[in-house]
């Protein structure tokens, strides 16, 4: 088990911050957990890369539509307002602009706002997916990961070890130890995890991590 | 003489013709839209060194629906041309990865975005265009690059298919299509790239005038073949059930 | 009046070169006459560039939908299985080289196959509309227009006088006097009009006339 | 605070705001799909220096409705961008084409599946791409052309609006719309090029979740506002008589 913040927990303080009226596409991974989050009616679009348009959370089994999944396969509910096109035209919305922001489940992210989330070590191949598109175009890059690795290595980094997926990109990133931004030198802690302490992540994080002086504690919601 | 129908009554029939060397492609993200008929009766069938391309390259889950894994393992594939080699989910092996981290398929690895407008491209009479994906990246390493308006665009070139594969909701006797949902994904743009396009549909074939002209998805100056599903378990359906009849919203 | 043929007895006779199950795009003005032909269930589909597949005549006043309008922007029927598509798709499959055959009214044509029909004499402007896609891109060009302008002049040349709309490309010319193909050092008359002279063809055209020596009638359709 | 209706009462204010110096399309090719009461309600409106982008440049019928000959006339416009500058019958002489002549205006014609092209390469984020239109035609003297597999293709640019003008049959209140028939011409791709789309519409608009999500045509991601147009003759209903209520086949 992971220290801090779960995977649902870690998704809703991203989905927190969202703005209202925001496009918002969600990658495969931790990040479709974000459009369970009851954030209420803030007029939040969810941008599927299979060119769902508007969907919600994921539904119960015996109510979905077999005929509907979001990036990561699973059956969602559509809301009031969607709208379906094809991959041709959903990447179309993404390189045009269009995407206020997109939540990518990564490998590794620097301090300087570069990530990797397509290559693992010793490997060949990979997964590139739609996340060469979504990083180079849309208006934000947010990104989502544990901390460390399985073996407890660094996934917060000065420089990627792996190779990038977008350099200098990320502006927010949310792991189960709390909430940083990507300032260049290091990652500026902005909320930190209920029981998690300073020190902790210090310890597990390949870059200076800058503590402003009012730390706030990341609210976890209900449910 | 004139052709009446486009409806074709198996999917061995609607496959014998593909030869040997062919560039193949198969619509589908996850299980909507995807054509496992054809792709399973492509198997049975047999050819040679084909070109695959598709979004991934096959799925983990069991029991094995027929996809490119499959196609690898009867030493049917030469290349893949995709976005994934790999699965999602890195715990997870796939039958494809396996033959193709050994050398013994190539692949080539084209972001989700630039795979689309590659098809689009080829559908669309455009040789090539220049898009601000993979620039910076070693996807675009010793690649030609150019700046528009102080930006740099890497250059990529049409992806022209002979055979498209794809499934559909409902289809009419002159080829045209409608998907259903998120099964429209890469189907239509493969349509439009390819020479010849099979359709597996879900709904019985209708004739033709019985689809709404402005609900079509897909011409049928784009679809050549059309095949009706049948029931499981001669046809396959994929997921938890099979879809609720009427279920069109 | 023109000699020979009338206009929809010109598209008649082109509407009769169609071969079974071809795509046809035809053009703004004498070339949407093709459509009002009837030559029976060939399995022929109209495309007009504004994204109509699959339509038929024109309709007469009372029976027109309103919302529906061929290249010329005339009302006419849809054919079962006709399907709608936007203007960057109807180019998508006149540059993918999917129309079997393009028919185009123009102002020349010469007898290597150039044609010229967006520039009149003397203007800065003209209308291109989509001509040159279709010019460049379909199977085969088909051209219709009166033998000679109103003033009498050859309209069928050795060269284009007028700035071209694509080179080498017109395959067959159907004109009040007759049915002719572009042979490079002249036409080869093919079918000649009923009531017209070789020699009124020879007087009235700005190149060589090849006269077979076997040389059809045109056939009349009744009504 | 989230938005939660598209819907503007008028066609004045959903225009008030357009500056000077926009680059502004106008969706139709001839009647079906042409925003005439936009037209009409930017005339009014008064801004000057724009840019306008359409299939052709008005109509020579008469009694005239609002279009690009009207706003000529009113000094509003600096350029066009367009497929026509003449009328295709040679002996109807536009409104625009005398200012053309006489160089009171500019125009850039531009074949009409390159000018779609351009729009949807636009509203794709593609800077550029290749085509074999045009080449070996006055159009592409100068310019850079480049030969793929042997067959030489010309270069164009994507063409990026500020506004786009549309005419749909029906919208809802999030901004999706559906075109009815040829009415879809370049509207769609139209939208996807500018960044901000506003669409008369001839039926009420509806609430969010009434179109079915698989028959929208365009999603209301790429249109901002959306009015419904009034009855004749307040509205502007093109045509020998209003539309059939209920129309759709």
């Amino acid at each position: 088990m992971s220290t801090g913040l779960n995977r649902q927990q870690i998704a809703d303080r991203l989905a927190q911050a969202f703005e209202d009226d925001w496009i918002v596409n969600l990658g495969v991974g931790m990040p479709t957990l974000c459009s369970n989050t009851p954030i209420g009616d803030r007029g939040i679009i969810y941008h599927a890369e299979n060119g769902v348009i508007g969907y919600g959370g994921v539904l119960p089994d015996g109510e979905e539509d077999l005929h509907l999944v979001n990036a990561g396969g699973q059956h969602v509910a559509l809301n009031p307002g969607a709208a379906i096109v094809n991959h041709a035209d959903s990447f179309a919305i993404i390189r045009s602009g269009r995407i206020d922001v997109t939540v990518l489940g990564i490998y590794e992210v620097a301090a300087n706002g570069d990530f990797a989330n397509w290559k693992v070590a010793g490997a060949k191949g990979g997964g590139i997916g739609g996340a060469m598109d979504l990083a180079a175009c849309a208006k934000r890059v947010f990104v989502i990961l544990e901390h460390t690795t399985r073996d407890g290595k660094p996934r917060l980094l000065r420089q990627c070890a792996l190779p990038v997926t977008a350099r200098g990109v990320v502006t927010l990133v949310a792991t189960n130890l709390g909430l940083f931004e990507p300032k260049g030198e290091g990652f500026l802690l902005r909320e930190i995890a209920p029981g998690v302490s300073v020190d902790q992540i210090r310890a597990a994080t390949g870059a200076e991590v800058i503590v402003p002086e009012n730390l706030p504690v990341i609210e976890v919601l209900a449910g | 003489m004139a052709r009446t129908t486009k409806e074709i009554a198996s999917f061995a029939d609607a496959v014998r013709d593909i030869p040997d060397g062919s560039v193949v492609a198969f619509g589908g993200f996850a299980y909507p839209g995807t054509p496992f008929n054809l792709v399973g009766a492509l198997a049975d069938q047999g050819a040679k060194n084909l070109t695959l391309v598709a979004n991934s390259t096959g799925g983990a889950a069991q029991p094995r629906l027929p996809d490119i894994g499959l196609l690898v393992e009867r030493g049917q594939v030469r290349k893949v041309i995709c976005a994934f080699t790999a699965a999602t989910r890195a715990s997870d092996v796939l039958p494809f990865t396996k033959y193709y981290e050994s050398g013994q398929v190539e692949a080539e690895l084209v972001p989700q975005g630039t795979l689309a407008e590659r098809l689009r491209a080829a559908g669309a009479g455009i040789p090539a265009f220049y898009t601000p994906t993979a620039v910076g990246t070693e996807l675009a390493a010793g690649r030609e690059t150019r700046f528009f308006h102080g930006r740099e665009y890497l250059i990529e070139y049409a992806l022209p298919l002979d055979y498209a594969f794809v499934r559909a909701f409902r289809a009419d006797t002159a080829g045209n299509l409608q998907f259903r949902r998120s099964q429209r994904n890469f189907n239509p743009i493969m349509a439009m790239a390819a020479k010849m396009t099979i359709a597996e549909v879900e709904e019985p074939i209708m004739p033709a005038g019985a689809i709404d002209p402005d609900e079509v998805h897909t011409s049928g100056i784009f679809v050549q073949r059309v095949v009706h599903i049948p029931p499981a378990p001669v046809g396959i359906w994929p997921g938890k059930r099979a879809p609720r009849a009427g279920a069109k919203s």
